[in-house]
C-alpha cells in the first residue's frame, strides 16, 4: 500500500462511529489493520444508515412477493407491473436529520435524492409526495421549519417539473427538536427496460457523472445514524446544497441514455456517495471495481482521498458503462452540459481498490462493505405503559357547543387542510393530474392509456406510540382504503420507519411490532413492500419522537374514467356512511389531543376484514359509476370526513344534512376514528344500486343524510348538533392552518 | 384550412414543453415541433409558444439567462418579422428578459410560490390568447410560479394601458378586481400583455394545463382556439 | 434625541458551500461567450435604516440581527457595515 | 500576461419599488421585538473572478454584464466595484 496514508487505531475507529468490537472484527476479516481511507469506507458502510445492522432482520419479515413484483427491496426503488407493459417505479426516503439542521435544503435535497433512486431504475419520474412532521406551531422555530421545509420541497419538485399530489403533515412536541421530512416518488418505465444498480462484467467501465465533487455531507451517513447533541449545530460542513436545474440535466440525460443499451449498471450517490454506490453495485454482480480519484471532477482543491470517498455532493450518479461504449456516454453528457468522467473499471477481484496521487490508497471487499457489514438482534421489551387503556366518551364529558367544537377541531393544525402547504407545490405540470392533493389519494393518468396511478402516505404517530402493531396496521388500512375511495386497486407499498435510538429495547419493540403490524395488512391486503427506508435515532438530547412509519401505497386505476373524487357533486344526492358501526373509543384521537391534549389511549383495533370488504365495495361503486364521491373516515372521525367533501377544488362548495344513528355518544359519533369505514354520495336514483353492491360485500351501509344548502347540519341521536353555514367551515377549515403557520 | 407550424423553444430547464405539444398538437390541432434552445434557426415556422418552467434554473433571475441562447435570436427575428410569439408563464418572463415584452416579474407578494386556479378577465381581443374571447369574459386557469408579480414604473404603465396592451387581469369570477383574486401581487392585476403590433404576447396562467375536465378546467381550450384563429388571419 | 442610521449588511455563502446560481450564471456567460470570468457567487445584500441614539448602539444592534436573522450561520458568513449617514430627528 | 481580479456587483431594487423580501424581513424583527428597524431593503450581491489583462480591462468587462445580465433596468440598479486584489499568473 503506497500514498504514505498513516494508520488510525481503535480511538479513530470510535470517533467514525464503530464500536470496539466491530473495529475488532474488521481487523480480524482484513488480515490488518484498516488505513484511513478505507477505515473512512468501513466506518460509513457500517453505519445504521447504510447497514441497516438494527432493522435487516425485521425488515425480512415484510411480503414482498406478488406476481406484478418486478423488483422487491434491495435496489435503488421497487417496481411492480401495472399494465399495457408499463412498470411503477417508486420509494420513500427520510431526510430527517439534515432537514433539522437546514430545514430548506435538507428538505430540498431530500426530494432530489429519491428522484435520483426513482430515475436511476430508469423510470421518468411522474409524481413526489411526502410526509412532514413538526413541533407545534405556536413556537417560532417550528413554524421556521415548516416554512423552510416547505418551500425546498417547492422549489426542488416544481423546478424538476414533477407535480407534488399527495402527503401528510402532522405536528406533535416531540418533533420540535426532531422533525420528519419523508420524500416519496413514483416514476413509469416499460417493463423490459428497467435499470439495475449492478456490475458483473470486468472491464466495463464506471463513470461519475452528473455534478462536481465538492466536501459537502462529508460523514453525513453516521451522522444520520447518531443521536442530535448540542454539538451538532456545530459541525457545519454537513450541509449539502441541492441544484434541482442541475438535477434535471442529469435526469434528462440519463434517461435519453437510458434509452439505448450502453449502461450495464447505474446507482445513484446518496449516503457514503462513492464508497457506497460502487461497493453495492460491484457486490450485487459479484465484482469488484478499481477506481481512480483522481479523475473525479472536483469543486474544491486538496480534498483528501477519504474525502472524496465519503462526500455526499449532491446530483451525481456512478454509471457502469459497456466497455468500447464510452463515447455515447460522454457524447450524451456533453449535450446536456455535464461532466461525466471515467474514473474506474469493473474488476474481477471482488474489491474496492482506490487509487489517488498516482498510488493505491485502500483495497477492502466489496462484500466486507456490504453484505457482510454487521446485523445485530437487539434487545427488545414492551413498556410497562402497554396494552393502554380504552378511553370512552362518556369519562371526557361533552363539548358545551358542538357548532364551535367542530369548527375547533375541523381548523386544527392537525386537520385543517393542506392547501397553505400543497398550493406552494406545483402539482399539475404534466398536465396528467387528475385527482389534485387535499382529496384521499393524488391520481396522476398515463397519456396515451386508460390508466391511472393513484397513490397515498400514511402513519399516525400517536396510534403507534400507544399500539405499535395497531398503528402500522391501521396505517396501511388507512392508505389501502383512500385508494379504495377514488376507485383504485393497490399494486405495491414502500415504507420508511422513523424511530428513535434502536439501542433502547422499547425503540426495538416498537420498530418490530410496527412491522409485524403493517404485515398482518398487507398480507390481508394481499399488497407487496416493494423497498423503503429506516430511519433511527431520530432523538435529541435522550428526548425521541412518536415511533412513526409512513406507508406509501401505490394503486392503479385501469380506467381514469371511473376515478370518483371526494367533494360533494349535486344538490339532492344522498349520503350514506359504510363500514361498521363506530367503537365509543377515542383512545390516541384527533379529538382527545385537541380538547384534552392528551395523547394516549388505545388506538382504534383495525378490522381487517371488514376493511377488505369496505374496499372491494368502494371499487366496485367506483367501476360501476354508482358513487358520485366518496371520502373514507379517519383522523378526526365522521365530522372531518363531512367537512372535506363540502369544498371542492376548483373554490366552490355545496352543503350537506346528516344524522347519525343512536349506537354510541355524540362524541364518539362525531368524531370517533374507528376504521374501514367512508362516507359516500350517490344519485337518488343509484340508492338501490348502492344497498345491492354493500350487501354483496357484506358491508354495512347506512343513509345518513343528502348533498345540498348552504351549511353543514348534523343531527346526532335525535339532536340537532351541528349547524354552520359553509363560510364559517371554510374559514375555519380551508384557512386554519394558514392562520398557524403564519401567526 | 391550413395547419400552421408552431416551434416550441426547449431552454435547459423549461419543464411544460409536453404539455404545450400535446395542446397543440392533440387539443388544437396544429403542428408543433420542440425545438432545443441550441438551434439558430426557426426557419419553416410560423409561430412560436414558448412553455413554462425554469429555463437555466430561473437562477440569477426568472428568465433571464435564457436570452444567451442562440434560439433567442431567431425567434426576435420572428417576432420582427411580424409573426406570431407568445409565452406562458417562464416564457413570459423569457420574452420580458429579451426585451419583446414591457415590465418584469418581481416574487409573488406571499414570496411563495403559488399553484391554484384563478379566474382572468379578457381586456381585448386584439392579440393571439384572446382573438377568439369576447371582452370582460371571465376564464378559470391554473397559475403556477414563484416570480408573477408583474411590474412596470408608473409612466410606462399608463402607456401600457393607453396602448390597450393588457390582455388579461387577475379578476373574480364575475370580473370584478379584488385584491383576492391577483395570486401575485400584480401591478393593475395585470395576468397577460401583448407588444403594441400585437404579434408577441404572454400571460402567467397556464392554458396547457386546462384543456378537459379531468384536469380541472377547460379555460385553456378558448386560448389555443384563439391562437388558432389568430395565427389563420 | 435618536437618529436613523444606515446600515449594510453583505451576505456571502461560506466558501465551502456549493453555489448552484453562481455557477449557472457563469456558465450561461461562458456559453454566450464571455470571457475571463472564473468564478461567480451570488450573496445577498440588506440595507437597514435603525433608529438609535448613536451609531455604535445601531451597529450592536445590526450586529445582532444579522448573526441571529439575517444570515443562516450553516450556510453563510456576514460582514455589517454601518454607514456613517445619519438623519437626527 | 493575464491577471485574476475579484469584482463585486452590488444589485438594489429601485427605491420607488415595493421590496416583498425586506418588508417579510422588516416585520418578522419587529414581531420578534427587535425595536427602531424602520426599514429594510433587499439586494444581491455578485461576486466574480475575472480574468483579464487589466484591472481596467476587468473592470469594463464587469460592467458590461452587470448592465447587461446582472440587473434588470426595469427594477434594479446596480453598483460595480472591482477590488484592488488580483493574482498575477
Ligand atoms: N422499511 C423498509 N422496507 C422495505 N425495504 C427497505 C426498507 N428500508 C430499506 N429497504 C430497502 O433496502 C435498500 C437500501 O435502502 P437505502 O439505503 O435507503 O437505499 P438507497 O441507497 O437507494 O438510498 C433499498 O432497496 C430499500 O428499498
Ligand atoms: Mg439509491
Amino acid at each position: 500500500m503506497s500514498g504514505g496514508e498513516s494508520v488510525p487505531g481503535l480511538e479513530e475507529a470510535l470517533a467514525a462511529g464503530l464500536t470496539e468490537a466491530e473495529y475488532g472484527e474488521i481487523r480480524k476479516r482484513l488480515g490488518r489493520t484498516p488505513n484511513v481511507n478505507e477505515l473512512a469506507m468501513l466506518s460509513a458502510m457500517w453505519s445504521e444508515h447504510c447497514s441497516y445492522k438494527s432493522s435487516k432482520r425485521i425488515l425480512a419479515g415484510f411480503p414482498t412477493e406478488g406476481p406484478q413484483v418486478l423488483q422487491g427491496p434491495g435496489e435503488n426503488a421497487g417496481a411492480v407491473a401495472i399494465g399495457r407493459g408499463l412498470a411503477a417505479v417508486f420509494k420513500v426516503e427520510s431526510h430527517n436529520h439534515p432537514t433539522f439542521i437546514e430545514p430548506y435544503q435538507g428538505a430540498a435535497t431530500g426530494v432530489g435524492g429519491i428522484l435520483r433512486d426513482v430515475f436511476t431504475m430508469g423510470a421518468r419520474p411522474v409524481a413526489l409526495m411526502n410526509a412532514l412532521r413538526f413541533g407545534p406551531l405556536d413556537i417560532p422555530k417550528n413554524r421556521a421549519l415548516l416554512s423552510g421545509a416547505v418551500a425546498g420541497i417547492a422549489n426542488y419538485g416544481n423546478s424538476m417539473g414533477i407535480p407534488t399530489v399527495g402527503g401528510e403533515v402532522a405536528f406533535e412536541t416531540c418533533h420540535s427538536l426532531n422533525p420528519l421530512v419523508n420524500a416519496f416518488a413514483l416514476g413509469v418505465a416499460p417493463v423490459d427496460r428497467i435499470f439495475l444498480a449492478r456490475a458483473d462484467h470486468p472491464g466495463d467501465t464506471v463513470f461519475c457523472v452528473g455534478a462536481k465533487t465538492g466536501r459537502d455531507g462529508i460523514h453525513g451517513a453516521s451522522m444520520a445514524s447518531a443521536e442530535f447533541d448540542e454539538a451538532a449545530e456545530a459541525k457545519l460542513p454537513t450541509v449539502q446544497v441541492g441544484d434541482p436545474f442541475l438535477e434535471k440535466l442529469l435526469m434528462e440525460a440519463c434517461l435519453e441514455l437510458m434509452r439505448g443499451d450502453a449502461l450495464a449498471g447505474v446507482q445513484d450517490m446518496g449516503a457514503a456517495g462513492l464508497t457506497c454506490s460502487s461497493a453495492e453495485m460491484a457486490s450485487r454482480g459479484g465484482a469488484g471495481i478499481l477506481m481512480d480519484l483522481d479523475r473525479v471532477p472536483q469543486r474544491e482543491t486538496g480534498m483528501a482521498a477519504w474525502e472524496l470517498l465519503l462526500s455526499e455532493s449532491q446530483e451525481r450518479m456512478l454509471l457502469v458503462v459497456r466497455v468500447g461504449r464510452e463515447r455515447e456516454v460522454e457524447r450524451v453528457f456533453e449535450r446536456w452540459d455535464l461532466d461525466a468522467a471515467a474514473v474506474g473499471r469493473i474488476t474481477g477481484d471482488g474489491l474496492l481498490r482506490v487509487r489517488h496521487g498516482g498510488g493505491e490508497v485502500g483495497a477492502v471487499p466489496c462484500r466486507l462493505l456490504t453484505d457482510e457489514a454487521p446485523v445485530y438482534e437487539r434487545p427488545r421489551a414492551a413498556p410497562e405503559s402497554f396494552p393502554e387503556p380504552e378511553v370512552r366518551a362518556g369519562e371526557l364529558g361533552e363539548p358545551a357547543d358542538w357548532n364551535r367544537a367542530v369548527l375547533r377541531l375541523v381548523g386544527s393544525p392537525g386537520l385543517a387542510s393542506r392547501r397553505h402547504i400543497y398550493e406552494q407545490y406545483d402539482h399539475m405540470v404534466r398536465s396528467d393530474t387528475i385527482a389534485r392533493p387535499g382529496g384521499d389519494a393524488g391520481v396522476v393518468r398515463i397519456k396515451g392509456t386508460p390508466l391511472g396511478l393513484a397513490m397515498t402516505l400514511d402513519g399516525n404517530g400517536r396510534y403507534s406510540l400507544r399500539d405499535p402493531r395497531r398503528g402500522g396496521a391501521l396505517a396501511v388500512s388507512e392508505a389501502c382504503r383512500n385508494l379504495a375511495a377514488v376507485g383504485a386497486t393497490p399494486v405495491g407499498a414502500t415504507n420508511c420507519l422513523n424511530f428513535g435510538n434502536p439501542e433502547k429495547p422499547e425503540v426495538m419493540w416498537q420498530l418490530a411490532e410496527s412491522v409485524r403490524g403493517m404485515t398482518e395488512a398487507l398480507g390481508a391486503f394481499g399488497v407487496p413492500i416493494t423497498g423503503g427506508n429506516v430511519s433511527l435515532y431520530n432523538e435529541t438530547d435522550g428526548e425521541g419522537i412518536f415511533p412513526t412509519p409512513v406507508v406509501g401505497v401505490v394503486g392503479v386505476l385501469d380506467d381514469v374514467s371511473t376515478l370518483v373524487r371526494q367533494h360533494f357533486v349535486e344538490e339532492g344526492d344522498l349520503v350514506f356512511l359504510l363500514g361498521p358501526d363506530a367503537d365509543d373509543a377515542l383512545g390516541a384521537s384527533e379529538y382527545l389531543k385537541v380538547f384534552h391534549g392528551r395523547t394516549d389511549g388505545r388506538p382504534p383495533a383495525p378490522g381487517l376484514d371488514a376493511e377488505l370488504r369496505l374496499h372491494a365495495a368502494l371499487r366496485s361503486l367506483a367501476a360501476a359509476g354508482i358513487s358520485r364521491s366518496a371520502k373514507d373516515l379517519s383522523e378526526g372521525g365522521l365530522a372531518q370526513a363531512a367537512v372535506e367533501s363540502l369544498f371542492a377544488p376548483d373554490g366552490s362548495c355545496i352543503g350537506a344534512s346528516l344524522a347519525l344513528g343512536d349506537s354510541v355518544p355524540a362524541t364518539t359519533a362525531l368524531f370517533g376514528e374507528a376504521s374501514a369505514r367512508a362516507l359516500v354520495s350517490v344519485r337518488p336514483a343509484r340508492a338501490d344500486a348502492l344497498a345491492a353492491v354493500a350487501e354483496r360485500h357484506r358491508v354495512p351501509a347506512r343513509r345518513v343524510g343528502r348533498v345540498g344548502g348552504e351549511s353543514l347540519r348534523i343531527r346526532v341521536n335525535g339532536d340537532e348538533a351541528v349547524g354552520l353555514s359553509l363560510d364559517r367551515v371554510a374559514d375555519s377549515f380551508l384557512h386554519g392552518l394558514a392562520r398557524a403557520a403564519r401567526a | 384550412m391550413a395547419r400552421r407550424r408552431f416551434a416550441i423553444p426547449v431552454f435547459p430547464g423549461t419543464n411544460c414543453e409536453e404539455d404545450v405539444l400535446h395542446a397543440l398538437r392533440a387539443v388544437a390541432g396544429q403542428e408543433a415541433e420542440l425545438v432545443w434552445h441550441q438551434e439558430r434557426s426557426l426557419a419553416g415556422f410560423d409561430a412560436a409558444v414558448i412553455p413554462g418552467g425554469f429555463a437555466h434554473g430561473d437562477y440569477l433571475r426568472a428568465g433571464a439567462l435564457a436570452r444567451f441562447s442562440p434560439v433567442m435570436e431567431p425567434l426576435a427575428a420572428m417576432a420582427e418579422s411580424g409573426r406570431l410569439v407568445v409565452g406562458i408563464c417562464n416564457g413570459f418572463q423569457i420574452l420580458q428578459e429579451a426585451g419583446l415584452l414591457p415590465g418584469a416579474m418581481q416574487r409573488n407578494r406571499s414570496l411563495a410560490y403559488v399553484c391554484r386556479d384563478v379566474w382572468v378577465r379578457t381586456e381585448e381581443t386584439g392579440s393571439p390568447f384572446t382573438a377568439a374571447l369576447t371582452p370582460g369574459e371571465t376564464i378559470r386557469l391554473p397559475v403556477g410560479h414563484a416570480e408573477g408579480n408583474f411590474h412596470l414604473p408608473d409612466r410606462d404603465l399608463e402607456r401600457l394601458e393607453a396602448a390597450g396592451q393588457v390582455i388579461f387581469r387577475y379578476s373574480e369570477p364575475d370580473g370584478s378586481l379584488t385584491e383576492a383574486a391577483n395570486p401575485n401581487g400584480s401591478r393593475h392585476h395585470i395576468a397577460g400583455v401583448r407588444n403594441r403590433r400585437g404579434n408577441v404576447a404572454a400571460l402567467m396562467p397556464h392554458p396547457d394545463r386546462a384543456w378537459e375536465p379531468a384536469l380541472g378546467g377547460t379555460g385553456g381550450l378558448r386560448l389555443f382556439e384563439s391562437l388558432v384563429r389568430w395565427s389563420e388571419s | 434625541m435618536s437618529s436613523s442610521f444606515g446600515a449594510q449588511v453583505l451576505v456571502r455563502l461560506r466558501p465551502s458551500i456549493y453555489d448552484p446560481q453562481g455557477e449557472a450564471i457563469r456558465r450561461s456567460l461562458a456559453s454566450a461567450g464571455v470571457e475571463g470570468i472564473e468564478s461567480v457567487r451570488q450573496g445577498k445584500l440588506i440595507e437597514l435604516e435603525v433608529r438609535a441614539d448613536s451609531a455604535e448602539e445601531a451597529e450592536a444592534r445590526v450586529r445582532e440581527i444579522a448573526a441571529r436573522v439575517l444570515a443562516n450561520p450553516v450556510l453563510e458568513d456576514h460582514v455589517v457595515e454601518v454607514g456613517p449617514d445619519s438623519v437626527a430627528s
